[in-house]
C-alpha cells in the first residue's frame, strides 16, 4: 500500500439516533438509527428524491438533524465532524480558473499533505491533464479530480455521493479499488449509489430507503 | 491588394519586406522630425519653450484617432468574412492605438501644468480623448478574457463598430456640454494659418507616428501569425474514431 | 415570442427575494452618502441635486447590468434558448424591455422622494423625471448590449462599467444639458429631441448588435 | 402512441464532413464524417475526456467546427440548427427559483404546446413535485425535469449527454422507453453514455472514441 | 493556515483576467462621470475632491463586497473549507487581508491621479490618501462580515449596499473629519486616532462575527 494510503490511526465512529431529516414540508428520513465503526461500508440506495444526499450531508456535519443527534467519534471521544469527514458532493468543487495541480496543491496545502498532490493525481488518471484550468475538464475528469481530493484529505470517514455517475469502466474500477483500500486501512465509506450494492468490505451494509405508501 | 495580403502566407511575405521599411522610415523621419521641433523651431511667443510639446502631442493625438478608424475597418472586415488576418490586424491596430492615445493624454497634461497652470481642465476635447482611452481599454480587456480565439476576435469586433458609430455622438456631447459650462478659456495656438517653421516640424512628426503607427502594427500582426500556427502544430493529436452498426 | 421571455423574467425576479428592489435602495444610500460627503448644506446640494439623481440612476443601473445575461449564460438556459428557436434580437428586446421595467422605472420612482430630500423645484424635478424617462431606453440598450457582450465572464462586473461607459456619457451629457432646457422651453427644447434621438440610435444599433454578441458566444 | 410522441413530418438528416474539434491545444475528433437518418441512433462512447461532450455540442450547432462542417436537413432543405435539435446536457438547466411546473410551463409555451407540459411532467415521474421549486430537486430529478422538457421541444433531433447519470432503475428504463419512441415516430437520437451501446432501434449505430497512442 | 487561503485568492484574481484591475476603473469612470455631471469647472470641482475621492473608494469597495464568499459557497468550496478543517475565523482574516490588498489598495494607488485631475493641493492629497489608509481594515471587515451574511443569496448585491452602509457611515464621516484635521494638526490630529479606534472595534468585532455567520450557513 503506498504512502498514499497510510494506515489510519485509532478507531473511529460514527453514531446516528434516531434521526429525523426533512426538506421544505417533506420528512424525507424519520428515526434511523445505525452504528458505523472502522472498517465498515454504508451502501445507501433509493429511486430519485428519496433523501439519499439529505442523508450523506447529515452525516458530513454539515446539515442539523431536525431530530435525533449524530455523533463523530475518534478513540471514543466526540469530536467535531471536520475532524474525520471528506465529502464528495454530486457537484464539482473545483475552481474554474486554476489548473489541476493548482486545485489540489492548495487542498492538500491545508492537510500539510503537498508530497501527496502529484501522486493523487497520477492515481485516479489525471497527471497528463496537470496543467489545464479545470474549467476545461470533462464531466468524468471533473469527478477524479474529487476523488483526488477525498484521498488526500487523509481523513478516515469518507462519505461518496454517486461516485460513479459520468465515470467510464476505469474509473468505476478505481473508486470500487480506493473504497477497497480505505477500508482495509481502518476507514469507513459511506456511499449513495444507484449501482447495484457491492461487497467492498466484509461489513458491508445497506441501507434502502422506500417511498411510504 | 487587399484580397492579395489576405492569404497569412504571403502577408508574411510582404511583411518580411514592409516592415523593416516602416522601421527605417519612422527612425529617420523621427530623429528629423525631433530635430526640427526640439531644436530648430523657434519657441512661440505665447508659450515658452512649452511649444515644442505640441510637436509630440498634436500627432499622437491625430494617431490615436487615425488608429481607431483602421481597427473599426478591420472589424468591419472581420465580422462580415470573419476572416482572421482581419483579426489580427484589428487587434495589432488596437495597441499602438491605445499607447498613442495615453501619450497624448500624458503629454497633454504635461503642457497644460505651464500652460494653463494645471494639469488637467475637463473640456471638451481632453474629455473625448479621456473616453477614447476608456473604449481602447475596453476593447483590449475583452481580447485578454476570453480564451476563445475566435469568440474574443468576433465580440471586440462588435465593441469595435457600435464604439465607432458612438465616437461622433460622444465628440458632438462633450463639445456641447463644454461650450454651456466653460466659455472657451484655452488658448489654442494651432490655428489654420499656422507659420511654416512650426508646420513643417509638426508634419514631420505625425508622419513619424504614422511610421511608427504602421511599424508596431505589422510586427503585431507578424507575431500574431507565427504565434497561432505554432499552436496548431503544437495541437496534441485526436482519438480515434471507429463507427460500427449494432 | 417576446411574451413568455418577459413573463419569466419578471417571476425570477419576483421570486429573488425582492432584489430588484434593491437598485432602489442603492439609489437611495448613493444619494445619501453624497449628502454626508458633500456636508449636507441644501444651498450646496440644491444646485447639483438633478446631477445627483442622474448620477445614482446611472450607477444603480450599470450595477444591475452583468446580471442580464450572465446567469441564463452560465446555467446553459442561453443555449437552450437558442435551440428553442427564439430570435436572439426578440431575446434582447425582451430584456431590455424586462430591465427597463424592473431596473430603472423604480429609480424614476424614487425620484420625486430624492427632490423633497435636496428641496427641489417642482420643474426640476419634472424636467429631472421626464429627461430620464426619455433616456431609459439608451440606458437599458447599452446594458443589454455588454452584459451580451460580457455574458459568463465571471469578474466582469467592473469591465462592464468600463465598456458602458463611453456609451452612457453622452446620454448622461444631454440628459443634464435637458433639464437645463426645459427651464427655458419646457418639454419643447431641442434637447429633449436629442435625448429620444439618443435612445433611438442606442436601439437601432445596440439591440441587434447584442444579438450578434449572443450569436457569438453560442457557436 | 399519446400525443406527447405525435408522427414526425418528413425526413431529418444530419451529415458530418470531415469535423475537426479541438479544445485548448488538444484535437480531440479529427476527420470525423458521420450521416445520421430519420430512425437512426448514434451511441458515441469512449474514456473521460475523449471528446463526446464537445462532439455533441458540434453536433447541437453550439460549437464552431475548427474545420469539417455539419449540415442540418429537413426533407433535403438545409435548416438551421435550432429547427431541429433539442439538447440534454450534462447539467440541468432549471432555473432555481421557478417550480417545476412554472419552469416546464416556459419552455412549453416558447414551443406552443402548453397543453403537452402537464403531461410531459407526469411521464418523468415528476407531477407530484410539481410545485417545489427546482432548487429543492435531487440529481436525479433534476435529470427527470431536462427530459420532459426535451420531450416538449418537439424536435427531430434528440442530443443526449449521460442520460443515465443519477438515474434510479425506474429513470433508466423511462430512458431506453422514450429513445425507443422517439425512434419509432422518425426521429434521430444521439447519445453519449459509458454504458453498453444498447441496440434502441434497427439502426444503432456504436462510435467508439479511443485516444491516439 | 492563513497563508495558503491568501495565496490561493491571490493567483485567482491574477487568473481572472485583470478582475481586481477594473476596481481601479471603477474609481476612474466614477470620478469621470462625476466632474461631468457637475458640470467639470475645476472651481466647483477642487473642494469637493477629497469627498469625491471617498466616495469612489466606498463605492468600488461595495461593488465587490458581495463576491468575498459568493462563489466560494456556491460552488461547494465553502463546505469543504470548513470540513479541511481550517478554522473561520482564519479564513475570514484571509479574507480581510485579500480583499484589502486587491481591491482597496489599487484604489489608493489611484489617487494621485484623482489629485491631478481635481487640482488637489497636496497636502490635502497626503490627507486623504492616510485617511483611507487607516480606514482600509474597517472597511474591509464590513465587506466580508456582510459578504458572510449574504453567502449564497442570489442577487444579493444590492441588499449588501444597503447592510453595509451603516456601518460605513461613520467611517466616512470620520474619514472626511481626519482630512479636515490634518490641515491643523498634520497627522497628529485627533480625527486620525478615531479612524484607527474604528479600524480596531471593527476587526475585533467585525471577524468573529463573521466566522459565526458561516458557521451558520453551513450545518
Ligand atoms: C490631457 C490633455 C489633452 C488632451 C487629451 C488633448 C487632446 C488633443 C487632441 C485629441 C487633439 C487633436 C484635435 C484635432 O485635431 O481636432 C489635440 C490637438 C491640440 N492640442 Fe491638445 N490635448 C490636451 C492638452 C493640451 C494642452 C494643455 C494644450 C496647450 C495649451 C494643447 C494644445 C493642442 C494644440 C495646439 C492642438 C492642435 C490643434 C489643432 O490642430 O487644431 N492640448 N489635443
Ligand atoms: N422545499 C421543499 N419542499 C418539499 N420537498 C422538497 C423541498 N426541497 C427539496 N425537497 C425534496 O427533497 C428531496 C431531496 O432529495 P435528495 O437530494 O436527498 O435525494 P437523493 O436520494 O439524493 O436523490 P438522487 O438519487 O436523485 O440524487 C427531493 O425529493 C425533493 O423533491
Ligand atoms: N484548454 C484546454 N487545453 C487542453 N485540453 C483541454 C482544454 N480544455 C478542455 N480540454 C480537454 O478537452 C476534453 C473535453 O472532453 P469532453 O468534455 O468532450 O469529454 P467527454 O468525452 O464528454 O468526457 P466525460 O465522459 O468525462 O463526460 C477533456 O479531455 C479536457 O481535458
Ligand atoms: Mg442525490
Ligand atoms: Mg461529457
Amino acid at each position: 500500500m503506498s504512502s498514499l494510503f497510510p494506515q489510519i490511526e485509532g478507531i473511529t465512529k460514527i453514531g446516528v439516533t434516531s434521526l429525523s431529516l426533512s426538506r421544505g414540508e417533506k420528512v424525507l428520513i424519520d428515526a434511523l438509527t445505525i452504528n458505523l465503526v472502522s472498517g465498515d461500508v454504508l451502501w445507501a440506495q433509493g429511486d430519485n428524491g428519496i433523501g439519499k444526499t439529505t442523508l450523506l450531508e447529515a452525516f458530513a456535519g454539515l446539515r442539523l438533524p431536525d431530530e435525533g443527534r449524530i455523533s463523530w467519534k475518534k478513540n471514543g471521544k466526540t469530536v467535531r465532524p471536520s475532524r474525520l469527514v471528506a465529502y464528495q458532493p454530486h457537484k464539482s468543487y473545483a475552481k474554474p480558473s486554476l489548473t489541476i495541480e493548482e486545485d489540489i496543491n492548495f487542498w492538500a496545502g491545508l492537510r500539510k499533505a503537498k508530497d501527496l498532490a502529484e501522486e493523487a493525481m497520477d492515481y485516479v488518471g489525471l497527471a497528463s491533464r496537470a496543467k489545464i484550468a479545470t474549467q476545461g475538464l470533462s464531466a468524468g475528469q471533473k469527478r477524479r479530480l474529487a476523488l483526488a481530493k477525498l484521498i488526500i484529505s487523509q481523513k478516515p470517514i469518507w462519505i461518496m455521493d454517486e461516485p460513479a455517475a459520468a465515470m467510464d469502466k476505469s474509473g468505476v474500477f478505481l473508486i470500487d479499488d480506493l473504497i477497497k483500500k480505505h477500508i482495509g486501512r481502518g476507514g469507513i465509506a459511506i456511499i449513495a449509489s444507484h449501482d447495484a450494492a457491492r461487497e467492498l468490505s466484509s461489513h458491508t451494509r445497506k441501507l434502502t430507503l422506500q417511498a411510504a405508501v | 491588394m487587399i484580397n492579395y495580403l489576405a492569404n497569412p502566407v504571403r502577408f508574411l511575405k510582404f511583411s518580411k519586406i514592409a516592415t523593416p521599411i516602416f522601421g527605417c522610415l519612422a527612425l529617420l523621419t523621427m530623429i528629423w522630425g525631433l530635430y526640427l521641433a526640439l531644436i530648430k523651431s523657434p519657441p512661440a511667443v505665447e508659450h515658452g519653450q512649452s511649444v515644442r510639446m505640441m510637436y509630440v502631442h498634436v500627432p499622437a493625438a491625430w494617431c490615436a484617432m487615425m488608429a481607431y478608424t483602421a481597427l473599426t475597418i478591420a472589424s468591419i472586415v472581420s465580422f462580415i468574412w470573419r476572416h482572421p488576418l482581419a483579426d489580427s490586424a484589428a487587434r495589432s491596430f488596437a495597441i499602438p492605438g491605445s499607447a498613442f492615445t495615453f501619450l497624448a493624454l500624458i503629454t497633454g497634461s504635461l503642457w497644460g501644468k505651464p500652460a494653463w497652470g494645471t494639469w488637467w481642465q475637463w473640456d471638451g476635447r481632453m474629455t473625448s480623448v479621456l473616453i477614447l482611452f476608456f473604449i481602447y481599454i475596453s476593447y483590449l480587456a475583452l481580447w485578454s478574457i476570453i480564451p476563445e480565439r475566435k469568440k474574443a476576435a468576433r465580440l471586440a469586433a462588435i465593441l469595435a463598430m457600435v464604439g465607432f458609430i458612438n465616437i461622433p455622438i460622444i465628440k458632438f456631447s462633450v463639445d456641447w456640454w463644454n461650450t454651456l459650462h466653460q466659455p472657451a478659456s484655452i488658448s489654442t495656438p494651432g490655428a489654420p494659418g499656422m507659420p511654416p517653421e512650426i508646420l513643417w516640424p509638426l508634419m514631420m512628426m505625425v508622419a513619424a507616428y504614422s511610421f511608427l503607427f504602421g511599424w508596431l502594427s505589422l510586427r503585431g500582426i507578424e507575431a500574431d501569425i507565427i504565434k497561432s500556427r505554432k499552436i496548431r502544430s503544437h495541437k496534441a493529436p485526436a482519438a480515434k474514431a471507429t463507427i460500427e452498426t449494432l | 415570442m417576446i411574451a413568455p421571455i418577459l413573463r419569466r423574467d419578471l417571476t425570477l425576479a419576483l421570486r429573488s427575494g425582492g432584489a430588484w428592489l434593491y437598485g432602489v435602495f442603492f439609489f437611495a444610500v448613493f444619494i445619501a452618502l453624497n449628502a454626508i460627503a458633500l456636508g449636507g448644506s441644501l444651498n450646496v446640494m440644491r444646485p447639483l441635486a438633478p446631477a445627483l439623481i442622474w448620477l445614482a440612476v446611472i450607477f444603480s443601473a450599470m450595477l444591475s447590468f452583468q446580471a442580464i445575461f450572465q446567469e441564463d449564460f452560465n446555467d446553459g438556459n442561453l443555449a437552450q434558448l437558442k435551440l428553442s428557436g427564439v430570435s436572439l434580437i426578440n431575446l434582447c428586446t425582451a430584456k431590455t424591455i424586462s430591465f427597463a421595467l424592473l431596473s430603472i422605472l423604480p429609480l424614476l420612482a424614487a425620484v420625486p422622494i430624492a427632490a423633497l430630500v435636496f428641496d427641489m423645484p417642482r420643474d426640476v424635478v419634472l424636467a429631472t423625471t421626464s429627461s430620464l424617462l426619455l433616456s431609459t431606453p439608451a440606458i437599458a440598450v447599452y446594458g443589454v448590449l455588454s452584459s451580451a457582450i460580457l455574458a459568463g465572464r465571471r469578474g466582469g462586473g467592473f469591465l462592464i462599467v468600463l465598456i458602458t461607459t463611453p456609451f452612457l456619457i453622452p446620454v448622461l451629457i444631454f440628459g443634464l444639458e435637458a433639464i437645463e432646457g426645459f427651464s427655458k422651453n419646457g418639454l419643447a427644447a431641442i434637447e429633449f429631441r436629442i435625448v429620444i434621438g439618443l435612445s433611438l440610435i442606442a436601439i437601432a444599433v445596440g439591440i441587434p448588435a447584442a444579438a450578434a454578441a449572443l450569436k457569438a458566444h453560442l457557436e
